[in-house]
């Protein structure tokens, strides 16, 4: 039997299971199905990866391109993809495996973080813009109502906050895709590249401002992420894990990949995403540094990084980018490794403020280790994969001599372990009071899903070139117009 | 008299007369996004913009003289018919801003129902 | 189970050893991108791996006697894994890994200590960061001009991109070894860590900075002549970084002086002692790299016996100050031999190896005529006579002046057989400093391509300035001192022990056991009246740093106001900067 | 063998010999400033003859009595390994396998090991003056040592041989050809004699006897041996270096003399300085002078 795979299934095996929920509550079977999804779509994007490198697929539905919808599934897409189904089968395996936070077993939280998955697996694949911004909604509504799904008080402010700002984002990305329909008449990203450039300047700039503060603001760049530490703080912190590992990491591939696309000449936009990260990471590193509540301060530490991703993409070297990919994948290991940490704590700990946890390796001392370990990779400290893929990046930008990114980077990163090792610090310092009482149903196995991460993040540090061809071609997936223009459109003579 | 109507009927005078006017909107949705605390009238303003956008969608796609694009008895070309997309697209566009609306309106209900507080300014819970 | 864990961290101490003996031919791996990690055992890497090859087991022997606490054995495996790539990388990726592999396992292991507050753990992360990241800034600058990260020679250089290679480095590995004014976290950490990591701390890895330091001249054998040629008969450069050397060595020595407590005291000691191998350094001739060198043995072995003596000191009584102790010398002898022969190496007092150390860079110096330097050297090492002295005194001689200090007992054996090892050694290489030049010193220096300094025989120092001979030195002190002796007891007369402690001469009054007489935290405190002391003492940098923390915590106060609760705000600040850029955009027409 | 063993003790009977003929004429000297009489001039012998033969010592600990034996020790080895005359196979003792340096170093020795024995005996007044006479140290060596280095550079050695062989004739004596080295090092030469008036530290009337107050008997005898020995061994030492050294045994004599004279009428001229005064001195004085001879010999190479 020839099963015929096809990119469509990464958006409609989750949207199917998700539908089919009732049944697998039935059959009590919601958790291994959420856990087993995430693992095939996990393995069916590396069993790809061979055909991928010769050439990327391209799925057309219904309607050849320009005027139909189709997927575009090359090297970093399938990297992405394979890295959201990843993370959400790590997620999936940590709650499936917890015992506390019942509302997240539960069938509303299975078909919302289906949902979540194929839609950002959609944004990474989809190859139109309207198409686009529906998988933005998708995963929007989704987003929106995982973060109040505790339904209590702060989750379900950090829920009305998320669902004001996260709309209204949404209406200037709608806003931007109209005003390009309405100039051009396509909708398809590789017709409308073509078209783009015939556009008055004046409306080139006003959509490209649209589209920029619109995904900014989803995309978590200052000055448009106000709101991260709210709904950081708010939701919990196994959500939070999907939004800093895959929601953000999604809508940052949409930016560049637009940037990257629609502009035959996109230097002024790159200067301006490159200052915008580099903003973005020293404001954040700083302010993170008097935070004194563990979810806020990751939530800061989050913005950092995706500040150094921006910059590292915005640079648009293929070395920086590749590095940049790269610490996208660590920081998605990484992030999800330190939230489903906070979310272990706080099964432990009321509270995660700072003088709450003195002395929390007495108690939790497996926990304070993964910390550590997670500490010292999002630093960039080897053996850690975050050294290799800062250093990488750090290498792009000294290839063509460009120093004053590589000074940032640093200075950042310094002021980042200013705040991470006060953490440490904390979790190991000297208390007199007895360790606390182990909680009921507390075990080793909830810790196996981050043991799986923090075991990768030591192999990629130590053998990054298992990963480095696969990065090499997308960062030249990502970068390559050409190429792109003429996978969808054919060869123009 | 008639000139006059019939200079309304001219594409650009009236999509000028749509555009001006969906803009007004959204501004009027911005003024009560940036301005009324109650999280209700905030939806309400969110609606109200998207709906300001979809209406330039439609209207600018839209050319007076043309007729839906449903092909049946008297019409079996495609010829002066409008642009079917942009409908296609508000229609998705509208069920995705009821989602989003329904979805944000019940947060705000059961979140007054647990706090009694319907103004986005009271919202501080997450504030260290 | 307990002591198979134990017998196995012993025998992970001993993996420098066996990578010393064992090591043979490169190893490459590659990483990623055209990046290769490339290992060897150089000659200059050899020498310091033969420290960490001592150190290592020595320091782990004593440990063996707490409870076996698998956690911190795992991060001394770390941290002897870090400075093992370290020394052996060939290119620059391979040494930072270790580099920063060596940090933050130290780190681990100071936090360990229920001592270590957090300004201590602080300042030691951050500091070794930055030097880290000067480092790593260095490395990445080097790469761009000459497209490689191999440790190797570079010429053709511009003038200012070699500057800025340069400071970068240089101020990387002067962080590491504690150089003035970026000593702040030495005397924390050293003072905070756990008693025998303070050891390690001090008697290996500030040689890794030192190491460091000795790197430079191999990336830039022709130094700076091109800037201002050389200054007498030293590279400019070098006369720069002797003079950041002996100014820490002598303010690092003072504030010794000044300290009430053992550690912190060993600590500002260490600061200065590195100090002297940093001015040799700046030297460069081969009499001074080798003076350096063996600085760096001497006082590898001379921190370690004392950190480890002072740890069985703490352990046994509970103290750590001078004035809580006193009167141990009969209690613990074999201890106060310990810190004797360490402060007699420390001192560099003849006949023990620091004087043929001293005397290298001594020479060194007169050599460069650099004597201006050579003034500050012998002033900051005449004035750690008084610390030195401080250091005898306070535990071991005087009144005992607490109670732990009035029932102690000797160290445990874990403890007194290090000693005992390293006492022997610092001897030996007293009696043998030739030994140590022909076989420690000149391969080094012949690996650098320098004149090698040669000795006539293993028991003579010899240079071109003219040497001593330490056999002859030690046996006549020795047969002096049996003669002495006993030509002194034959003489008739008797001599009996005074009938108490307290039977003194005490301005005609007679103490008792509650009159202050332990001399201890006291001494040197009118030191403070010599006008230049007392101008260095009233002055610190920690005022400095932590003005620094404070601004930059302001700074991100500020900062952090932008970070509201209300989502209108957020909304309002993204729509008047979509304005406002689309405004300005539109009127200048981008 | 017989050879050093001969060398050895004769050069320690003449430091003896002469270092207390030289002490008994101070006291005579001083005593006819003050317009007094005065002892014999060999009343510093009779003294030191009969504190060794005390029958009663008391001593506080093992370290108490074996600190004078390290005292004695430091100063026969410093004696040995200093050159007594030019040019001559005798009283050479081990001289040919040291420096310079190390007798700078050899100097100290003894007087640490004491202040160990010091401490043992648990008075805080010894302690006192022990922590003051190191300060003293940490003043004087540096301009010693600087201006010996001046020297060193001049000769381009360390070795005491090849700098008493370079001066040939009076001309060459480095007191002449080197006087800035003379004056910078002879006033810090003088305190570590402990000649007044730097002599703080042992000084009986401003701490309660100095390092030396618990020592009785034959432990004070020893300690008062050693230290006329070790002045001869200074002045030979300077004598080596600035006067050309000696031939005869009655050159040295005349030599050590005449800087002995000069160290007795400073002594006898001045007030006493506290420490941190003599410490400040000589950081400003002699010190600011050896960086002037600094600038002017070695900076500037038109000398």
């Amino acid at each position: 039997m020839t099963l015929h795979f096809t990119p469509v299934w990464f958006i409609a095996v989750p949207l199917l299971l998700a539908f089919l929920a009732p049944l697998w509550v039935r059959w009590r079977l919601l958790m291994p199905v959420l856990f087993s999804a995430q693992v095939a779509l996990f393995v069916l994007a590396l069993s790809w990866l061979p055909t991928v490198r010769i050439a990327p697929i391209l799925e057309t539905i219904v309607i050849a391109p320009p005027l139909g919808i189709h997927l575009h599934l090359d090297a970093i897409a399938l990297l992405l993809v394979a890295l959201f189904s990843f993370a959400g089968a790590i997620v999936s395996a940590f709650i499936w495996l917890d015992n506390g936070a019942a509302h997240l077993r539960e069938r509303p939280a299975f078909i919302l973080m289906l949902l979540l998955i194929a839609g950002s697996n959609g944004m990474v694949l989809t190859g139109d813009i309207f198409n686009l911004y529906v998988f933005i909604e998708i995963v929007g509504v989704s987003a929106y109502a995982l973060a109040a799904i505790r339904r209590d008080k702060t989750a379900l402010e950090a829920g009305l906050k998320y669902v004001i700002v996260g709309s209204v984002a949404a209406i200037f990305i709608l806003f931007a895709i109209v005003l390009l329909y309405l100039q051009t008449g396509q909708l398809n990203i590789a017709a409308l590249a073509q078209a783009f450039g015939n556009m008055p300047a004046q409306m080139q700039l006003l959509i490209g401002l649209l589209m920029l503060i619109g995904l900014s603001i989803k995309a978590e760049l200052f000055p448009f992420n106000f709101w991260v530490p709210d709904i950081y703080r708010g939701s919990d912190p196994e959500i939070t894990a999907l939004y800093s590992g895959v929601l953000v990491k999604a809508f940052l591939f949409v930016l560049f990949h637009l940037t990257f696309i629609l502009l035959a000449d996109p230097t002024v936009a790159r200067n301006w995403l490159m200052a915008l990260g580099a903003i973005t990471m020293i404001v954040a590193e700083l302010v993170a540094l008097r935070q004194n509540d563990l979810r806020r301060m990751l939530a800061y530490s989050s913005l950092g990084q995706v500040g150094l991703i921006t910059l590292a993409l915005a640079f648009a070297s293929e070395a920086t980018t590749a590095g940049a990919l790269f610490h996208m994948v660590n920081h998605t290991l990484i992030k999800v490794l330190l939230f489903l940490l906070a979310a272990l704590m706080l099964r432990q700990y009321a509270s995660l403020k700072l003088t709450d946890v003195h002395g929390l390796s007495r108690t939790m001392p497996l926990a304070a280790g993964l910390f550590v370990l997670g500490a010292l990779a999002v630093l960039g400290l080897p053996p850690f994969s975050g050294f290799i893929s800062k250093l990488w990046i750090l290498k792009g930008f000294a290839d063509v001599q460009t120093f004053w990114p590589v000074a940032l980077i640093l200075t950042a990163a310094l002021i980042e372990a200013g705040y991470y090792f006060r953490w440490i610090r904390v979790f190991y310092a000297p208390t007199d009071a007895l360790p606390m009482a182990k909680i009921e149903g507390e075990k080793t196995l909830n810790y196996a899903p981050l043991l799986v991460i923090a075991g990768l993040l030591i192999v990629l540090g130590v053998a990054p070139f298992l990963l480095e061809d696969w990065l090499q071609q997308a960062a030249q997936a990502l970068l390559g117009r050409e190429a792109l223009l003429n996978a969808v459109l054919g060869v123009q003579p | 008299m008639l000139e006059v109507l019939e200079l309304f009927d001219r594409p650009a005078v009236l999509h000028s007369i749509y555009l001006i006017g969906s803009l007004i909107l959204f501004f009027i949705g911005l003024y009560g996004l940036l301005a009324k605390r109650h999280l209700l009238k905030i939806f309400v303003s969110i609606e109200i913009m998207e709906l300001a956008v979809y209406l330039i969608l439609i209207a600018i796609a839209t050319t007076p003289g043309e007729t839906a694009p449903i092909l049946s008895d008297g019409f079996t070309a495609f010829t002066s018919m409008s642009d079917p997309i942009p409908q296609a697209l508000t229609l998705t566009a509208i069920v995705i801003g009821v989602a989003v609306t329904a979805l944000g309106t019940s947060m705000a209900i059961q979140y007054h129902r647990l706090t009694g507080k319907v103004s986005v300014g009271e919202m501080t819970e997450l504030k260290d | 189970m307990n002591l198979i864990t134990k017998l196995l961290f012993l025998g992970l101490s001993f993996t420098p050893a066996a990578t010393f003996f064992t090591w043979d031919g490169a190893v490459a791996w590659s990483l990623f991108n055209g990046i290769t990690l490339s290992f060897d055992l150089t000659p200059l890497s050899a020498f310091f791996m033969l420290l960490l090859a001592i150190g290592a087991p020595l320091i782990a022997v004593p440990m063996l006697r707490e409870k076996s606490d698998e956690s911190a054995y795992a991060l001394y495996a770390l941290l002897l894994l870090g400075m093992q790539l370290l020394l052996l990388a060939g290119d620059f990726i391979g040494f930072f890994i270790g580099w920063e592999m060596m940090t933050w396992s130290s780190y681990l292991l100071l936090l360990r200590s229920p001592r270590t507050d957090l300004e201590g753990a602080q300042s030691y992360i951050l500091f070794n960061l930055a030097s880290a990241f000067l480092l790593l800034a260095g490395m990445l600058f080097l790469y761009s001009i000459t497209d490689d990260f191999r440790i190797q020679a570079v010429d053709g250089l511009l003038t200012a991109d070699k500057l800025v290679l340069f400071v970068l480095f240089s101020l990387a590995f002067l962080i590491k070894v504690g150089a003035l004014p970026l000593h702040l976290w030495v005397p924390r950490s050293y003072d905070q860590a756990p008693d025998l990591f303070s050891a390690f701390l001090s008697a290996l890895m500030s040689k890794m900075g030192i190491y460091g330091l000795m790197i430079l001249p191999l990336l830039f054998p022709d130094g700076f002549s091109e800037i201002s040629g050389r200054f007498l008969n030293g590279p400019v450069a070098g006369y720069v970084l002797a003079w950041i050397g002996v100014i820490t060595a002598t303010i690092a020595t003072f504030k010794a002086i000044s300290q009430e407590d053992m550690k912190r005291l060993l600590a500002y000691s260490s600061i200065a002692q590195v100090g002297y191998i940093v001015t040799a350094l700046g030297v460069g001739s081969s009499l001074a790299i080798g003076g350096a060198l063996f600085q760096a043995l001497v006082h590898t072995l001379v921190k370690l016996l004392l950190f480890i003596t002072i740890a069985g000191i703490i352990l046994q009584t509970g103290h750590r100050r001078f004035t809580d102790l006193g009167q141990l010398i009969s209690r613990m002898p074999i201890s106060f031999f310990g810190v004797l022969i360490g402060i007699i190496g420390l001192a560099g007092m003849p006949p023990l190896p620091g004087f043929a150390a001293k005397y290298l860079m001594y020479v060194g110096l007169i050599e460069a005529h650099w004597l201006l330097l050579l003034a500050a050297m012998i002033l900051a090492s005449t004035a750690s006579f008084v610390y030195c002295y401080k250091l005898i005194y306070g535990p071991f001689l005087g009144h005992a002046n607490s109670p732990e200090a009035k029932t102690a007992t000797e160290a445990p054996w874990q403890y007194l057989i290090p000693q005992i090892i390293l006492m022997g050694m610092l001897v030996a290489l007293g009696i043998f400093p030739g030994w140590a030049i022909d076989v420690l010193i000149d391969p080094v220096l012949i690996g650098l391509n320098m004149t090698p300094i040669g000795a006539p025989t293993w028991a003579q120092l010899s240079t071109n300035y003219g040497g001593y001979d330490g056999v002859v030195l030690m046996s006549v002190f020795a047969t002096v001192f049996v003669l002495i002796t006993a030509l002194f007891l034959l003489i008739r007369g008797n001599m009996h022990r005074a009938a108490s402690p307290y039977d003194l001469s005490f301005c005609g009054e007679v103490p008792t056991a509650d009159t202050p007489l332990h001399y201890g935290a006291g001494m040197g405190r009118e030191l403070r009246r010599v006008p230049l002391i007392g101008w260095i003492l009233r002055h610190t940098t920690t005022g400095f740093y932590a003005g620094l923390t404070r601004q930059t915590q302001a700074a991100a106060g500020v900062i952090g106001t932008l970070y509201g609760s209300n989502p209108q705000t957020w909304l309002l600040l993204a729509v008047l900067i979509f304005a406002v850029t689309l405004t300005i955009q539109s009127v200048t027409g981008a | 063998m017989a050879h050093y063993i001969i060398d050895a003790l004769a050069m320690l009977g003449m430091s003896y010999v002469m270092g207390f003929l030289f002490y008994g004429f101070y006291r005579q000297f001083n005593a006819r400033v003050q317009r007094r009489w005065g002892p014999s001039v060999f009343q510093n012998f009779f003294d030191n003859m009969k504190f060794l033969f005390k029958t009663e010592t008391i001593i506080h600990g093992p370290m108490f009595f074996f600190g004078p034996m390290i005292i004695f020790a430091g100063a026969v080895t410093t004696v040995l390994f200093v050159p007594y005359l030019k040019d001559s196979n005798w009283l050479q003792g081990f001289s040919h396998s040291g420096n310079l340096i190390l007798i700078i170093y050899l100097l100290v020795v003894g007087p640490l090991g004491n202040a160990l024995a010091v401490g043992s005996s648990g008075n805080p007044f010894g302690v006192m003056g022990v922590t003051r006479g190191l300060t003293r140290l940490m003043g004087l060596e540096v301009p010693f040592l600087l201006g010996l280095a001046l020297v060193m550079v001049q000769h381009e050695t360390a070795s005491v041989h090849a700098i008493m062989a370079a001066q040939t004739d009076f001309a060459h004596w480095n007191l002449m050809t080197n006087p800035i080295a003379f004056i910078v090092m002879i006033l810090p030469f003088m305190a570590s004699q402990h000649a007044s008036p730097f002599d703080v530290v042992g000084a009986p009337v401003e701490v309660y006897a100095g390092p030396r107050v618990e020592f009785s008997g034959r432990l004070l005898g020893v300690l008062m041996t050693q230290n006329m020995m070790m002045t001869v061994a200074k002045l030979v030492l300077i004598a080596d270096l600035f006067l050309g050294g000696a031939t005869t045994i009655w050159a040295l004599i005349a030599k050590t003399f005449a800087l002995f004279l000069l160290t007795a009428a400073v002594s006898t001229s001045f007030p006493r300085l506290r420490t941190e005064q003599t410490v400040d001195f000589f950081w400003k004085i002699p010190l600011g002078l050896g960086v002037i001879g600094v600038i002017a010999t070695v900076w500037f190479p038109w000398s």
